[in-house]
């Protein structure tokens, strides 16, 4: 038995144990016990992945009553070491949802239906990365979007936007689902049994596997919610409860980019250069998309969805650069982008979970999410402040957080993919300038995103009674965020041995470790050691801080009512910026590419026109590419349903004539 | 041995007898879910014993019954599917009604008689029996509605089912001419390879066409949606739920015979079509559906769409699959429609749009009614996850790819207007209403086991690894399907 | 050795940064008629600020001091990474591009968190400005970067930098010269110059940097400025040394230490005087009319990218 | 019985089936209608009984006086008390006119002709050049179902569509096995029973019935 045998093994085990104590124990501490349970599936899960990591082989088979549908009709959970990364990110975020839904989940967000369908939700998400073959992949897959259907839907008495989200959710997943299936059934048809092995030995040539790539990564996009298929993350994160929000953002939506690795490194490794193009753009557009459209929201949670958007959207960007310097012979630079992408996997996964943690911790206390009637929490719940702060850092790829290492490595493979001399390939040099300047544009555009989410919601003085008469949460919420910022610190400061177990999970080479706790990349001349950086930092620290200490004892800060304040006095908190007016010149610069909808409504004093008496403004946010690309759809197939409704319109002179005009077609054709 | 073969058709039609004659008498009223035990338990008891005798049928009657591995697997399933439907109309309380019970039981019989026949024209007649049984149920209510669906039910059915008849008379005459005139399954399928091409052609067609029209395939299926909606719901549950696999039994059947006559591609190209039609009819209905029993209706066109394109593709693994959907689907759409009954008694109404909040205000109905859409909807764990996706496997293997695409793209269109609707029935707050939903009675724990057990049954069916495994190598093995 | 090296560069720039203020002042004084306050006024300033109490509004928080000095840090690190002076680098820490360009970030979203706490209309406007253009300055920021990096194979300054002194006609090449012009531009933007934001200016709706740090006062704004001009001096000090990397020093002897300092400054004083010049002829520009700006910025920078690829 | 006379009373009998095809396209009144059937119906029988003679087989000669009995005799009798208890001697709503009609079963013919092309060259006698005819009959009992609106006229059309096998069954295989033969006959028997019940209660709830009208179950 090895850890990750004992892993397998121990996973269904707890997650059957929550699944009864979800159903069994009775309202007042369903959500400690279950919590707990989970939260220990979740750990269970990272184990199973740290011993894959280790190299430790295991595995768990168990039948279906349907013989010949996989290997044997063996369902099999054998994780590699790619796998194991992903374990560990499922498992870890898992858990620490687990944690704070102790403490977060009560009513709506812990019924039995709820709580029982987490662990399902959990298993499922970590039976993704441990399949062995396509059919228990799908399984898993679609355990997930069952389990996370069901918790998506909790709230669904008190707020009405659930039921579309629930649907847009469903309708979203079953494509990934049908494209998936699909895709997993062009290689089967041309290989011999249904296990990664086999499925790598005998992959289709030609026309079908390019379909098979189109198929899977179709799949894999609509769960990583990349644009334009990234419709049901904005919908769905702001719905479901925040430490779901959290599970389903961190750790779900990665295992689409799982699947884009498994496929583009195992299955179908060789692919022609335009399924690396084809993934260029769809991560551009993502990244620049997702982060623009994030940038304009005041609703906390959506903000954040579409953030995820973006850092999935760096993620596929990053793959479709090392897919493109892999086909010109660039290996070497390859293995760099592929670490990146790896570090950008883990590094979003920590962050992601303190960010919409955090923004639990909010919505509990204050029952609001929309940022625009936050404002001064950092002094009313400074623990949530300080948390969600440090991860935003990292949303914001700043040192010496996890995002700004991940995002160095990035920036290092796009800049050195070089293509001058006999290895000149005209496509690189066009695309990867574009990509450093769009990955430049999205992390700029993310600075400012999250400079907005931490001061308009934690700085200043309170835009509502909500936001000024908070209370920071119990210890059960807050630890969970706090261990959540410690991994985005840890990661952040001590990269190297992350990078090198991130490499070794690709198969990358050319990653070492440097300095105190750094990472070098022998293979582009660079080197990032964030403790000398630190320390350097603090050496320099140490003069400033002598003079403040010594002034500060001269002269101490005095307390007035308002310093200056352009010399007025202070006036209500509803004047200060807002969200939404902080994101105002964006909107402008981009306004063809939002297109917004303002209504203005003045109205002027009886007295006179030239006197206003009141202004309204409303200005409201559509997504785009919903408006553009899915309403029509839409329409059209509410069109059709009823149109086709005419079938059936009673008539049993109709109904015999279906009848009678098969019977004559088909003898027309047997007569033939 | 062959005596025990005897069982499940005499104690249906005894318990038929004993209702119909003794209509007031409390006795009767268990005694459908009495049958459906009886030919569940022979079922397996049958589908056992041939699977350790390594697939032997058994016989009786002078070779007009025989049951094979497939039959009993097929007869377990009755059972199973009719226990479902019959507990749950046991399990609440109601006045004792002979007629109902009489011609519940009367249909079980007929069921099973169509499945012990080795007799192509014994089967035909059995399949036309529950037509005439069946038709007395839908217009059980007597209600104008009940009616009208009563009579659609009969005259497109009875016109179907004679097409099919009529097709097995041109196979008559084509084994005649062969010099061997047989309607035995066993006959022919040796005498197959005799038979001239161009009269099996047409028999089979018409056969297929004709049951296909009991299966509810399109385009033979437009009773399906106003019987099974207006019947009462545990027979509604029987018809979508068996009835209609018992006709594709049929198919599955014929199919055998054609590859072995006519090649593979006739029969495949016709149930291709049949099949994809029918998952068209079902998902642009479901799109805008309105009313939630005919909502499960086109899911039961849907389902069986599926599997005509299962046995399309042929081979093991798509065959296998479609046994075990034919199962799990029976569990869950039986239970549907009970809940789906529950709903009606509860709300009033069938129509979509007059349910509200049902999650919020009676989580009792809503539950029940989410899982097994989820179930319908092919969502993991329940069985038909796993056939949907070997069918889709078995399907690509077969160099069938642009047909599963079609598949594919008509089953998300179809999980789009299922969700939609039943989503809009039960999401939502609950509304202001008059009536105070706290004081109404939930369904106890003892009516409400019926459905978890058909739900948990469809579970149990795709991640055990049933003995059955042997047992359904064996039915496909006894239908001569090569891998 | 090095780290002494890092440290005096450290100096000479706190040193010389008021005085470059102080010079470009001047020169703009004189440049508009005016006698202009000294070329000292800058560094009496910074001294006399932070010695004075700084006033806190009721409730603020522990930001409002915290702000000014991870500002001074932040620019003091990118001060220290930059090869200003000479070309050794630590060897930990090494004057990757990219980090510079993270380090002065750190500082830019201190300021803009610092316009948000003082809770005021005015600090939120800044900082929302403020935001959007470093935020539209980024692309070109790292295209440069990349433009000047694709002939050296690395993002390391100073290996960037001792390329272009072993080869001096490299400086003028295409690819270098259409980088260093998208470089000014980002650099004019990033220390909130003319024609971007207006330094000098007493109207609040036009501001963009003072905006922000209207409420703080005494120590706290003594870091601040500080802090915002060392940027001004790492950034100037980085274009100068890549548009003339005459006098850099290539080892780390004292000799060539102290020419190093003192091409330094003259070049970096000579600069500044032509920046100020300029500006007097310059009028700010509209706020959305900036990001027409950056864009051509952005424009210059990728072509030098794509001429290095294509050209080469 | 000899070969010709064989032949002849097939052809008389075939023909007669024909015959009361085509007309049942035609005339518009029940009452009609329903002699059509019994004469259809005594056609059958004589097929049947010859089929038998011809093969000496005596059940099927036993069968012929069964089919008589309930489809030339009981049959067409209990139709046409339910006319008379109904009161609709016309068929006045029907979806196409005489003419459309009659051509409509003249292409339906040549179709039956077309397809039971295998049929026939299966068999060299008489009886099985007859087979088109009992397609033709079920082709259009078909179109006798989808062109009329009373519920009666529906039951005939069955009737018809039902003719027209049993004279496929017969001409070309001499019948099915007995079992089913009689099962088939109950089954059609019950078949007409039922529609006659419904017929009943539905006139009851809707008053004098158009079936194009029944339409409250749709979509």
């Amino acid at each position: 038995m090895t850890l990750t045998d004992v892993g397998l093994l121990s996973q269904p085990v707890l997650a059957g144990l929550a699944f009864i104590a979800a159903l069994a124990v009775n309202d007042s501490r369903r959500s400690a016990i279950a919590g707990t349970l989970n939260a220990l599936l979740g750990l269970a899960t990272a184990a199973t992945g740290v011993g894959a990591l280790l190299g430790e082989p295991g595995s768990l088979t168990f039948a279906t009553g349907i013989p010949g549908i996989a290997h044997l009709g063996q369902l099999a959970l054998a994780p590699d070491r790619l796998g194991g990364i992903f374990l560990v990110v499922v498992g870890v975020v898992g858990a620490l949802s687990a944690w704070f839904g102790v403490g977060y989940a009560h009513g709506a967000t812990a019924t039995r239906a709820a709580w029982a369908a987490y662990p399902i939700f959990l298993w499922g998400m970590s039976i993704v990365p441990a399949a062995g073959d396509a059919v228990t992949f799908l399984l898993g897959w679609e355990l997930m979007a069952l389990g996370s259907t069901v918790l998506l839907h909790s709230e669904h008495a008190t707020r009405p936007q659930v039921r579309s989200a629930v649907l847009w959710y469903a309708a979203m997943t079953h494509l990934s689902f049908v494209l998936l299936l699909a895709g997993f059934a062009v290689l089967i048809a041309s290989a011999n049994g249904t296990t990664w092995e086999a499925l790598a030995a005998s992959p289709p040539t030609g026309v079908s596997a390019s379909l098979a790539f189109v198929l899977l990564a179709g799949g894999f996009a609509t769960k990583a919610g990349l644009v334009p298929v990234h419709v049901w993350l904005p919908r769905a994160h702001p719905e479901a409860p925040s430490h779901v929000s959290a599970a389903m953002s961190a750790a779900m939506v990665k295992l689409g980019i799982y699947g884009l690795l498994l496929v583009t490194l195992r299955l179908l490794p060789d692919g022609p250069r335009w399924w690396a193009i084809g993934l260029l753009v769809l991560g551009g557009v993502s990244a620049v998309y997702g982060i623009l459209e994030a940038s304009v929201t005041s609703d906390l949670k959506r903000l954040l969805a579409f953030s995820t958007t973006e850092n999935l959207g760096l993620m596929v960007t990053g793959l479709a650069v090392a897919m493109m310097l892999r086909s010109t012979g660039q290996r070497a630079v390859a293995d760099v982008a592929l670490v990146a992408v790896v570090l950008l996997v883990i590094s979003h996964a920590a962050f992601k979970t303190v960010l919409f943690l955090g923004a639990g911790s909010i919505l509990h206390a204050t029952g609001e999410r929309d940022l625009d009637r936050l404002g001064g929490l950092a002094r009313r719940m400074p623990r949530t402040a300080f948390a969600t702060s440090i991860g935003a850092l990292a949303a914001a790829a700043l040192p010496i957080s996890s995002g700004f290492v991940a995002e160095w490595v990035l920036l290092q493979s796009l800049v050195h993919g070089d293509t001058r001399g006999p290895t000149a390939d005209r496509v690189i040099a066009i695309a990867l300038p574009i990509t450093v300047a769009v990955v430049a544009l999205t992390a700029g555009l993310a600075l400012l995103t999250f400079v907005k989410v931490v001061g308009i919601a934690f700085l200043a003085r309170g835009r509502s009674p909500e936001a000024t008469n908070a209370h920071e949460n119990p210890a059960s919420m807050t630890v969970p965020m706090w261990v959540g910022a410690g991994l985005v610190l840890g990661l952040g400061l001590v990269p190297g041995w992350v990078a090198m177990v991130a490499a070794a999970a690709v198969g990358a080479s050319g990653i070492e470790p440097a300095g105190l706790a750094g990472v070098a990349l022998p293979s582009v001349n660079a080197l990032l050691d964030p403790v000398s950086l630190v320390l350097m930092s603090l050496a320099v620290a140490v003069p400033i801080a002598v003079i403040t200490v010594r002034a500060a004892r001269k002269a101490p800060r005095r307390t007035v009512d308002l310093p200056w304040g352009c010399g007025g006095v202070r006036v209500d908190p509803t004047m200060q910026y807002t969200a939404t007016s902080y994101a105002e010149p964006l909107v402008r610069i981009f306004d063809d590419a939002l297109r917004p909808t303002r209504d203005l409504d003045v109205t002027h004093t009886v007295e006179s026109d030239y006197l206003v008496r009141e202004v309204a403004y409303r200005q409201r946010m559509v997504d785009q590419v919903e408006r553009g690309l899915y309403e029509p759809v839409i329409r059209l197939l509410w069109r059709i349903g009823d149109q086709a409704r005419r079938l059936q319109d009673g008539s049993v002179h109709r109904y015999l004539g279906f009848s009678f005009a098969a019977l004559v077609v088909v003898l027309l054709v047997v007569t033939w | 041995m062959s005596l025990f073969l005897w069982i499940p058709l005499l104690v249906p039609a005894a318990c038929a007898a004993a209702a119909a004659t003794r209509r007031q008498a409390r006795w009767t009223r268990p005694l459908g879910l009495v049958s459906a035990l009886v030919i569940l338990v022979t079922g397996l008891g049958l589908l056992g014993s041939i699977t350790a005798a390594g697939g032997e049928a058994l016989t009786a009657a002078g070779d007009l019954f025989r049951v094979d591995a497939l039959a009993a697997y097929l007869l377990m399933t009755i059972g199973a599917v009719a226990t479902v439907a019959l507990w749950a109309d046991l399990s609440v309380p109601a006045e004792p009604d002979g007629w109902f019970t009489a011609l519940v039981c009367a249909f079980l019989a007929a069921m099973t008689l169509a499945v012990l026949a080795d007799n192509l024209g014994v089967l035909w007649v059995a399949i036309e029996a529950t037509t005439i049984t069946t038709a007395f149920l839908v217009g059980y209510r007597s209600g104008r509605r009940s009616l009208e669906a009563a009579w659609k039910y009969v005259v497109l059915g009875s016109v179907g089912v004679a097409i099919a008849f009529l097709g097995i008379v041109v196979l008559y005459a084509a084994t005649r001419s062969a010099g061997h005139p047989t309607l035995s399954w066993v006959e022919l399928v040796r005498l197959a390879p005799q038979l001239d091409p161009a009269v099996t052609r047409l028999g089979i067609a018409l056969a297929t066409l004709g049951f296909a029209t009991k299966a509810g395939l399109a385009p033979m299926h437009s009773w399906l949606p106003d019987a099974h909606s207006q019947a009462p719901a545990p027979v509604s549950g029987l018809m979508s739920g068996v009835l209609l696999s018992v006709a594709l039994y049929a198919v599955l059947r014929l199919r055998t015979i054609s590859d072995l006559a006519l090649g593979p591609g006739f029969m495949r190209g016709l149930l291709l079509v049949l099949g994809v039609l029918s998952l068209l009819v079902a998902a642009t209905l479901t799109l805008t559906q309105r009313d939630y029993k005919r909502l499960l209706a086109y899911s039961s066109i849907e389902h069986m769409g599926l599997m005509a394109v299962g046995v399309a593709i042929g081979g093991t693994l798509a065959t296998t699959a479609v046994l075990v959907h034919i199962l799990g689907h029976g569990l869950v759409k039986s239970a549907m429609f009970v809940q789906s009954g529950r709903i009606l008694r509860a709300e009033g109404s069938s129509k979509v749009a007059d349910v509200v909040g049902l999650s919020a205000r009676r989580p009792d109905l809503a539950g029940p009614l989410l899982l097994g859409t989820a179930a319908l909807l092919g969502f993991p764990p329940f069985v038909l996850f796993f056939t949907e996706v070997a069918i889709i496997i078995a399907g690509w293997a077969a160099g069938l790819a642009p047909v599963m695409l079609i598949v594919l793209a008509l089953l998300l269109l179809t999980f789009i207007g299922m969700s939609r609707q039943v989503l809009a029935m039960t999401l939502g707050p609950a509304p202001d209403r008059s009536v105070d939903d706290s004081t109404v009675a939930r369904l106890p724990r003892k009516a409400q086991a019926p459905v978890t057990v058909a739900l948990g049954a469809a579970v149990a069916a795709g991640l055990v690894a049933l003995p059955a495994a042997a047992a359904l190598g064996a039915a496909v093995t006894g239908l001569g399907v090569t891998p | 050795m090095t780290a002494l090296a890092v440290a005096w560069q450290i100096l000479v720039a706190v040193a010389l940064t008021p005085v470059l203020v102080g010079v470009m002042r001047q020169v703009r004084a004189r440049l508009e008629g005016r006698v202009g306050a000294g070329v000292g006024q800058p560094w009496r300033d910074v001294r006399k600020l932070l010695a004075k109490e700084p006033l806190a509004a009721e409730g603020a928080g522990p930001l409002m001091s915290a702000v000014p000095v991870i500002l001074v840090i932040s620019s003091l690190v990118s001060v220290a990474l930059v090869p200003l002076l000479g070309i050794a680098t630590l060897a930990w820490v090494p004057d990757d591009l990219f980090v510079v360009v993270s380090v002065l970030l750190v500082g830019t979203v201190a300021l803009a968190l610092l316009g948000l706490e003082s809770g005021t209309a005015f600090g939120g406007m800044g900082s929302s400005r403020h935001m959007m253009i470093a935020a539209l300055v980024e692309p070109t920021v790292l295209v440069a970067v990349y433009a000047l990096s694709v002939p050296v194979g690395t993002t390391a300054l100073s290996s960037i930098l001792q390329a272009r002194m072993s080869d001096p006609t490299t400086v003028i090449s295409p690819v270098s010269l259409l980088a260093l012009v998208a470089l000014s531009i980002v650099v004019l933007a990033e220390t909130g110059r003319l024609p971007v934001d207006n330094p000098a200016t007493h109207l609040e709706l036009t501001m963009v940097h003072e905006a922000m740090i209207l409420e703080s006062s005494g120590r706290d704004l003594g870091w601040l400025e500080l802090g915002s001009w060392l940027r001004l001096t790492a950034l100037l000090g980085l274009v100068v040394n890549l548009a003339l990397p005459w006098g850099v020093a290539a080892d780390l002897g004292v000799g060539a230490t102290v020419i190093a300092t003192l091409a330094f400054s003259v070049k970096l004083l000579i600069a500044g005087s032509m920046i100020a010049a300029a500006e007097v002829f310059l009028a700010k520009v509209r706020l959305f009319r900036v990001p027409e700006l950056l864009a051509g910025s952005f424009v210059l920078a990728f072509l030098s990218v794509t001429a290095s690829y294509l050209l080469v | 019985m000899t070969e010709s006379l064989f032949a002849q009373t097939v052809a008389t009998a075939t023909g007669l089936l024909m015959l009361t095809a085509v007309l049942q396209v035609w005339r518009r009144s029940t009452d009609a209608s329903t002699r059509l059937l019994a004469v259809q119906g005594a056609a059958l029988a004589l097929l049947v009984g010859a089929i038998g003679l011809a093969e000496g087989h005596a059940e099927l000669v036993a069968v012929a006086v069964v089919v008589f009995a309930l489809k030339g005799v009981l049959l067409p009798w209990v139709l046409a008390r339910t006319i008379a208890r109904s009161g609709i001697h016309r068929e006045d709503s029907s979806a196409v006119n005489p003419v459309s009609g009659l051509l409509a079963a003249a292409g339906l013919a040549t179709l039956a002709y077309a397809v039971s092309r295998p049929l026939v060259a299966l068999d060299a006698g008489p009886a099985a050049h007859a087979v088109p005819a009992g397609l033709t009959l079920v082709l259009v009992g078909f179109l006798v179902l989808l062109t009329r609106h009373r519920a009666v006229s529906q039951v005939i059309g069955f009737l018809v569509i039902d003719n027209g096998i049993a004279t496929v069954a017969f001409l070309t295989a001499g019948g099915v096995p007995l079992v089913v033969e009689l099962g088939v006959l109950l089954d059609v028997v019950l078949v007409v029973l039922i529609l006659r019940i419904l017929s009943a209660r539905l006139e009851l709830a809707h008053g004098e019935l158009d079936l194009h009208d029944l339409r409250e179950l749709h979509d």
